[in-house]
């Protein structure tokens, strides 16, 4: 119910974000439409099961400044070895644990290593990811688990 | 808006459309499909955040610049899932990936 | 100055997708050269409403030229009505290959022959 | 030449390099993203081209909808190559001479962007003089398509739900049950699961924020009605359609199709009904231009429930059919 209710607040954000005409009109379909969202993903989460859920929110933007040091460093690995070539790489397969108790985290984990240049997600499951790395240094910076630590510290 | 506010969006701009077009180069320079979604994660992540982030300075302090920051997120978003899904599909494939030049002396 | 060469070009991709329509022995590769013969003729529609250094057509304080709305209200419901009628022919193909058990052209002719 | 002239050049040029590569394709699977590409491009040449509500729409439909139906029904088809020896002696004659003839017919054409040009010289000039103060709509684009040819808009409409009832005819019968027609979700992994639980809620709201900010903005029924029901189909092709369908049943989604039409086709009569012309918004309210904004209100939300729901229903047809394409 908490993973609605951020939903719903998200919703109202996005409408007042993109709307920017505020009349009683806009404001009273915009109310109309994010309660007829909000009714229809109950439903589907009532269907399938899966409640959305999600990290508290004062936790997120430390954890997006973090992530967007890593994407430009990753970033300019990646740019060197394309200018380099293909001699420069030295991809491999890299099995890691997934030490995330709740799917949203274990998704944002394996999600931000594929945001991150030179690591992709390729299969996830069986408390384990399977993750190909472009070269050594990527696969040891995701061995060494301080973003698996920081997804952690975002479940507690 | 000033003169510096404008010069750095350019910048951005120039500096993301040289990132895209690396990201390109990347795609069409690396040897196999895995190492080439990383390239393809290059004009993702960095070459469409910077041009976002250009037109982002030129819209100023509006709400075209925090939808600009919504689109973003929202590429930051599905864009990694995307690659992940391709990437899914071709293990589950069989597609091997390719190991560098130890993998072909073996 | 600005010429038709714009023109040119889609004439030369709407004769691609003529090309592909004809040339192709395949039912399901005909419809996908019609899409782009299809694209191409909103795009020649769209070239002859716009006008040079003009906004577009969203009246706005402080705006005085804007580009011709007629031909974006014309091919706006072209492009929906293209993908319902895409589906519809879309739909005629999964018939037919359940019919015939093949999509190509000459074969399905020479089943109609033995029919 | 002004850069948006060269810009368009460019794109075009790079599309009808994707025609080219499709053209010699044999792989149907490629031919269908090539022809996404183009249409993705398409839009991009829109955009320079002032027309960003079409450019909207052929990014939502051309290169989103259409891709995705295409795939699907490559899946059922079976089909994975066109085989079939192509002639090419015959129809590149034909190419040639009509090609030749349309070069020679764009001698005529007036130049890119010309403002005296005699597509501007009729009606308009009066749509962008007068629009705006007679419907309050300031995209004129929604004006002259609810209202000043909102009986055109109409017409469109119910080809739409005509062309929805041929699929789900064509289709009917040769499905198989719901809940063996679509891979369980088992099969889709927690990232994308979560991902998609996030997306679509926001997919949803923003297809209701296009549908009523029409008006303001490049939007509308059209572009509403195919983002919702891609939020839509988003969620059955990772949770299943069998899920879908409890959510959303399809016999709602019927109702819902008709409704569409019902709602455009009644405002006309209530128009009628008040002593207007069909369709004449201007008696619906005490205000001439009030009654213009609710009639064009009105039918817009009829153009997107019929849009979205017959998306949804054709979508639900080609999952629904036995794949390989035999009985």
């Amino acid at each position: 119910m908490r993973g609605l209710l951020s939903t719903v607040a998200a919703l109202i954000v996005l409408w007042l974000v993109n709307s920017g005409h505020y009349t009683p009109l806009l404001l009273g379909l915009g109310a109309v439409s994010v309660l007829l969202v909000a009714f229809l993903a109950g439903r589907m989460a009532a269907v399938d099961g899966v409640w959305p859920d999600g990290p508290p929110l004062w936790r997120v933007p430390g954890y997006l400044v973090w992530l967007l040091g890593q994407i430009v460093a990753a970033n300019l690995d990646v740019l060197r070895r394309i200018w380099r070539g293909p001699a420069s790489l030295s991809p491999r397969l890299v099995e890691l644990p997934l030490s995330m108790r709740s799917e949203w985290a274990q998704a944002l984990y394996a999600n931000s290593i594929t945001l991150t240049p030179g690591t992709v997600t390729v299969d996830i499951g069986g408390g384990r990811l399977l993750v190909h790395a472009l070269s050594e240094g990527a696969a040891a910076g995701l061995a060494d688990g301080a973003m698996a630590r920081r997804v952690q510290s975002l479940e507690r | 808006m000033s003169a510096v506010v404008d010069g750095l969006a350019w910048a951005a701009i120039g500096l993301g459309v040289f990132v895209c077009f690396s990201g390109a180069f990347g795609l069409l320079r690396f040897p196999d499909f895995y190492s080439r979604l990383h390239a393809a994660g290059v004009t993702d992540t960095l070459g469409a955040g910077l041009v976002l982030l250009g037109l982002m300075l030129q819209a100023g302090w509006s709400l075209a610049a925090a939808k600009l920051a919504l689109i973003l997120l929202f590429a930051w978003v599905s864009g990694p899932t995307a690659s992940h899904v391709l990437a899914r599909a071709a293990r589950h494939d069989g597609l091997e990936p390719w190991t560098g030049a130890e993998g072909r002396r073996r | 100055m600005n010429g038709v060469a714009h023109a040119w070009l889609i004439v030369a991709l709407m004769m691609s997708g003529l090309y592909i329509v004809m040339a192709s022995a395949h039912l399901f590769k005909k419809l996908i050269g019609l899409s782009v013969f299809q694209v191409s003729v909103f795009m020649l529609y769209i070239s002859l409403g716009v006008v040079e250094g003009a906004a577009p057509p969203i009246v706005e304080p402080g705006v005085d030229a804007y580009s011709n709305p007629l031909p974006h209200v014309l091919i706006l419901t072209a492009i929906v009505v293209g993908i319902a009628t895409m589906a519809l022919a879309l739909a005629l193909l999964v018939r037919i290959r359940r019919a015939y058990g093949t999509l190509d052209e000459a074969a399905l002719a020479a089943k109609d022959e033995d029919a | 030449m002004s850069v948006e002239y060269g810009l368009t050049l460019t794109l075009l040029a790079f599309m009808l390099l994707a025609a080219w590569a499709l053209a010699r394709s044999d792989d149907l699977l490629a031919a269908v993203m090539l022809a996404g590409i183009i249409s993705l491009a398409s839009a991009a040449v829109f955009t320079v081209m002032d027309a960003v509500d079409v450019a909207f729409t052929e990014a939502a439909v051309g290169a989103g909808v259409a891709t995705l139906l295409s795939v699907r029904a490559l899946g059922v088809l079976g089909e994975r190559r066109a085989a079939g020896r192509a002639r090419v002696g015959l129809p590149f004659l034909v190419v040639l001479v009509c090609g030749g003839l349309l070069l020679y017919g764009t001698a005529d054409l007036p130049a890119y962007g010309d403002p005296a040009a005699p597509a501007m010289q009729h009606v308009a000039p009066h749509y962008l003089a007068r629009g705006g103060v007679e419907t309050g709509v300031p995209n004129i684009v929604t004006a002259v398509l609810a209202s000043y040819r909102g009986f055109d808009t109409f017409g469109e409409l119910v080809v739409i739900f005509t062309a929805g009832l041929g699929v789900l005819t064509l289709l009917a019968g040769s499905g198989v049950s719901g809940a063996r027609s679509e891979v369980d979700a088992g099969d889709r992994d927690i990232i994308v699961r979560q991902v998609v639980k996030w997306l679509v809620p926001f997919v949803l709201l923003f297809a209701l924020y296009v549908q009523f900010h029409g008006d303001y903005g490049p939007g509308g029924g059209f572009q509403a009605g195919v983002i919702f029901a891609a939020g839509m189909v988003l969620y059955a092709l990772t949770f299943g359609l069998p899920r879908l369908e409890r959510v959303l049943p399809p016999s709602r989604l019927r109702l819902l199709a008709a409704t569409g039409v019902w709602l455009y086709g009644g405002v006309g009569v209530a128009c009628l009904l008040r002593g207007g012309a069909f369709l004449d918004y201007a008696v619906l309210a005490e205000d001439a231009v009030d009654g213009q904004h609710l009639g064009i209100l009105l039918v817009e939300l009829g153009v997107g429930l019929t849009v979205f729901s017959v998306m949804v229903l054709i979508y639900r047809a080609f999952t629904r059919q036995r794949h390989g394409g035999v009985e």
